[in-house]
């Protein structure tokens, strides 16, 4: 396949940094170029790292509860930078607390992801749904 | 700036103290000898995380203490009550939230105005430096038992000085454990300088006859940790916080799964920390072992049995407290409710097993052998690469990676370890990176992975890591193919 | 009659088999030709007890299993198929209601009509006999692993002819424990004589190359017994069993809640299995542990730290397989759910255990020691009573309270003994009636007594074995004034 | 004080014994006269004891589930047998499953009982209830 490349981040003050890096060693496995921000990453840095390496997709991880403010914008910000057509994906525990998943997600579908994961998302669901966005062939 | 293990002098520590107060506004609430005065005629005995330390020590029993925090102070309260009543908590908690962690007092002020508006926490903790000391009293006015604050703050110097002086009577932390689990770009030898602030602040309180209650963070990054790693954190932490004047020490350590290995952690932990510090006088060592502080299951049921495999573990190692998770674990913050729920189940296996017999036999003795063999060559050569300083050979030993902590953020960790479950589940060096180890200590490591290896018929990699990883989440200790 | 252990005629059994028969309508579905042909053609070898229990034995593993039964099939049937996929339990059970334990098939038709009526389970598990061989078969056939029936009927003749012939491959009980602990007025004798009709007719399905598991029920009345006292009724039925041709048993044993006491007696209890047996040719021996059958806690958290703890002791002792218990249990019978749930959290804990060393040491060599010789103190006696003859011995045995159960309802046990927990929690002899123990044996209880009185600063008594009987239920194991 | 006599069994084909053992004790201890039948105990046969021994209540256990069943017109049964004024409490875990508890009581008030006591219950509350009861002086 064509190599497609991917920001992967985790957002905000949150330090999780184990999940981010299974989730690099699976996406570069799969055959991605992937570029990881790490931890404590803001939005801007996200946007930066997409247009420096021509980006394909952003992954961003939140764990630790603050995802619904750490989140808010960042599609906007993603067009304003000149990246409308990039593929947004948000997953980890997104909220504070164990709350109804269905209205979490419609939450962050709201805020312009393309598509939201649940916490205890392994890595091949993304990755398939991935090579689908960017149609990829398995 | 050269970070040394000397004892700050006292006007060192008051000329930086101005600058610190005065990071957010609520830091000219705070006055060193009204606080003392608070802390001598408004606490009770009983409000003395140390006092109640020493108690269980002398008894024999493990304490039981939840993690919990929330955005505003009523619901703090009524959060921490709850868990005292409902829960049996021995002890209580002030996690504080991740904003307030960053120092990004800023945005915790919005995390409370929108917690407001919500009408739930969105913050993951409370916010004590914006909250102020008046409001950290009400808290511990409100609660018989002593209150400690939880957080995970490279520079928590103005956090101590608030909570302190609201109140509190124990704060964890330290400049590697709350720095490299939990932070991307600050050195240690900054850490190291503003968690010496931090235990000057708290030694100043020893001077004055109160106890102040000090834990560096046993698990760090929580994940597939070996007992030699974070051993040797905890005692050069330890070591760091008595040149300062630090009394009360509590050694921390999260839960491996192995029990042979963990319980032989536990003993170790107090044996090597009370001959590391023979040269401080009058200090009080316990320790708090950590309930499984990796991924957790989904289920509440499994949930309720990783909980519980962590409360026998701590009880027939005989800790001296035990952090207890929730069977909201893998989900979220947990409901006071799931919180409660926690400590009951915890607190149902340690009274049962409270008045057990440990035990003992050969693979106790070796494991506890290795353990210490392991630490000490850590630590001698920490020392050796400072000359006798801990703090500068701490600060080389990151650099050289002879302290290394797996799964850290942190880019001043070498991040050269690679850790695996052996076949019996116990955790075990797969690549021991710069680790300053001698060949026994190597040729142990390598046979008991290679003893994995042969069962499951493939090498030890990465792979096998991930799956470790994944293990206690999917209902197993060790990941098999 | 005059009780002999000695292999019934085919005659015997067959004269004796009209009448069970006729006890009930449904006994004349029976064919025990059919029967076998059922069993022969029908079930998968997976669906076999004894192969599944040799696969768990082999692989050093403890499988799970559930109690469980409700009035009627469609419900019976979801319901085990509930905990199977739900629960995750490897083994599945059909608890039989308590009017078909005492043989009030009447009543229990009863209870059928008014659940059909009520719209839920108003019998407190599955009427079998009511129900017949072609409804057990409906269950069998709806199930993919084996099946066994779990009662405590004192005379379970024609429920094993119905239950077996419906295809289920494991049968619970014997002379011993599904009388004393589940009878008033019923003789060991008639008893023992009625259980050699079941196990000859288990002997009658191995001869014909099936394989018909049978368990001795272990943990007798559930409150405070010795292990020594168990195991020597365990292997006196089978004993019993064995010589009526019954190749394959389960031998049991209630967690007491102290561990070293409980994996001693795990261990123990399949070495004398072993020695004692040792005439018998082809015999599996495997063993069960059945997590804490005393009052529990109310509060479900507190629950699953008791089931926890039982898995824990499982894992470790390497029993076989273990029966769970549900967060449910101090309150009724559980909701699905709930049984699901104990289901899931002993098998995380089983399995994060399974890999794990078991350990050794004094302590645990001192315990299996005495238990070994505590148990051969009272089987060689019940042997010498009978003139070598297990059966006679043992009905002279319990006239004497040689053989005797603490807490027990029947009126043909002495009731002489009374027990309570040590200074560490193993249970002891506080007194032992007339248990045929040597000066060695009960110098060793009235020490480790003595020195719990002495912790307490109270005389061992009543009172003492009150307060333990409720002291789990309240969040302990040993219960201190 | 004068003594009273209590019936104590557990009824119908329930053989749950320890209670039974530990309410017999402590109700003897608190200076009743306890006539205690034990386990697997018919109505008939509380009623014959509580007639023989001129009985001032009958304290009825049901442990296994089926106590709704078994305690059917018992009541009554008393009433027949000239038992009109007899003391009738009934306790242990009543019902089959875990059930609310107000509607399980409600049932056995129904059924004619004074006092019904729930799982977990210790001696000293129907000690001191049944001392109320029969006028006794704490
Ligand atoms: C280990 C751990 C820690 C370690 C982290 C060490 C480190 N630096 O990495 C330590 C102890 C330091 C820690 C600290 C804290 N933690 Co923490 N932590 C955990 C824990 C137990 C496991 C996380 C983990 O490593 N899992 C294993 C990895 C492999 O899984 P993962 O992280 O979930 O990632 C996978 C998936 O989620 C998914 N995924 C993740 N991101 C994305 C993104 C996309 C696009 C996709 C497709 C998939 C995806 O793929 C990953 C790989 O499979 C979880 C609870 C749990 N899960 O059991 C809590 C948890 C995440 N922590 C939590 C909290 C609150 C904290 C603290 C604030 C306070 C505290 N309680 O101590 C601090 C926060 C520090 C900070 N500023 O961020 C909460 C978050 C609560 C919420 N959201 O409501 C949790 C859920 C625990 C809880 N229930 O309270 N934590
Ligand atoms: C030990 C036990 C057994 C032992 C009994 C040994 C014996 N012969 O005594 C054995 C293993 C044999 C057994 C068998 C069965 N048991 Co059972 N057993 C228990 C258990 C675990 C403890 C009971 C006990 O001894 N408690 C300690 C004593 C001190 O407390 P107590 O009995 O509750 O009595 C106190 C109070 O309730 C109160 N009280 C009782 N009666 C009365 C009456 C009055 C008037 C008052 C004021 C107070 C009062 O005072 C007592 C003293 O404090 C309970 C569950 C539990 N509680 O944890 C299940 C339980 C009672 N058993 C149950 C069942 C279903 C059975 C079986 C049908 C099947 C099975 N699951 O194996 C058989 C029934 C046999 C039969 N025909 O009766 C169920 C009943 C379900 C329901 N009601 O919905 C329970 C609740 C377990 C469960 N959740 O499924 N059992």
């Amino acid at each position: 396949m064509e190599e497609k490349t991917v920001v992967l981040g985790v957002i905000g003050s949150d330090v999780h940094a184990v999940g981010n890096r299974i989730l690099e060693e699976a996406f570069s496995e799969a055959g991605f170029e992937v570029v990881n921000i790490g931890v404590l990453a803001p939005q801007q840095e996200f946007i930066n790292a997409a247009i420096e390496t021509d980006a394909d997709a952003i992954l961003v991880s939140s764990l630790y509860g603050h995802g619904e403010m750490d989140c808010k914008g960042f599609r906007e910000k993603c067009i304003e930078a000149g990246l409308e057509d990039i593929v947004l994906y948000v997953g980890g525990n997104l909220v504070v607390g164990k709350q109804e998943w269905e209205s979490t997600k419609q939450k962050f579908l709201d805020m312009g992801f393309d598509r939201v994961y649940p916490p205890g998302t392994l890595p091949k669901e993304p990755i398939a749904d991935l090579k689908k966005d960017l149609g990829i062939e398995g | 700036m050269k970070v040394e293990n000397k004892r700050w002098s006292l006007d060192k520590f008051k000329e930086m103290r101005k600058e610190v107060l005065q990071e957010w506004p609520t830091g000219e609430e705070v006055e060193l000898e009204e606080a003392i005065r608070y802390h001598q005629q408004q606490l009770s005995s009983e409000q003395v995380m140390a006092n109640r330390l020493a108690e269980a020590e002398q008894e024999k029993i493990t304490l039981i203490q939840p993690r919990a925090g929330v955005a505003l102070i009523e619901e703090h309260i009524e959060l921490l009550e709850f868990l005292h009543t409902e829960g049996g908590a021995d002890l209580l908690p002030t996690t504080i939230d991740s904003y307030t962690r960053q120092n990004n007092y800023q945005e915790a002020e919005a995390g409370i105005k929108e917690s407001r508006n919500e009408g739930r926490s969105m913050l993951n903790g409370f916010p004590a430096v914006n909250h102020g000391v008046q409001s950290c009293r009400q808290v511990i006015e409100a609660l018989a038992v002593p209150v400690q604050v939880r957080h995970g703050t490279p520079d928590a110097r103005l956090l101590a000085e608030i909570t302190l002086a609201g109140g509190f009577t124990d704060f964890e932390g330290g400049g590697i454990s709350y720095n490299i689990p939990y932070a991307k770009d600050v050195s240690i030898e900054q850490t190291i300088y503003h968690w010496q602030y931090v235990d000057r602040l708290v030694g100043y309180y020893e001077e004055r006859g109160l106890k102040v209650n000090r834990e560096p963070f046993g698990p760090l990054t929580g994940t597939l940790v070996p007992p030699s790693v974070s051993h040797s954190v905890a005692i050069i932490e330890a070591l760091l916080a008595a040149e300062q004047g630090v009394k009360n020490i509590t050694l921390g350590y999260g839960q491996c799964g192995n029990l042979i290995q963990d319980v032989a952690a536990i003993h170790t932990l107090k044996e090597l920390g009370t001959e590391y510090l023979a040269d401080y006088e009058d200090i009080m060592l316990t320790t708090v072992f950590h309930q499984w502080m990796g991924g957790f299951p989904q289920d509440e049921a499994q949930a309720f049995g990783v909980i519980s495999w962590g409360a026998v573990t701590a009880a027939l190692a005989n800790a001296t407290k035990v952090i207890v998770k929730t069977p909201h674990e893998a989900l979220g913050v947990p409901t006071k409710e799931a919180n409660a729920q926690g400590l009951r189940a915890t607190k149902q296996v340690i009274n049962m097993l409270k008045d057990q017999q440990s035990f003992n036999g050969e693979e106790l003795a070796t494991e506890k052998e290795m353990i210490k063999q392991e630490t000490k060559e850590i630590l001698d050569r920490v020392l050796e690469l400072g000359d006798g300083d801990v703090a500068q050979g701490t600060i080389k030993a990151f650099e050289g990676g002879i302290l290394d902590i797996p799964f850290a953020p942190s880019k001043y960790n070498a991040g050269n370890l690679l850790t695996a479950r052996d076949n019996n589940g116990a955790v075990r060096f797969l690549k021991h990176g710069n680790l300053p180890f001698s060949e026994k200590v190597v040729d142990f490591h390598e046979t008991k992975l290679e003893e994995r290896g042969a069962a499951e018929s493939r090498e030890p990699n990465f792979q096998m890591v991930t799956d470790d990883i994944y293990a206690i989440g999917k209902g197993m200790l060790v990941g098999r193919p």
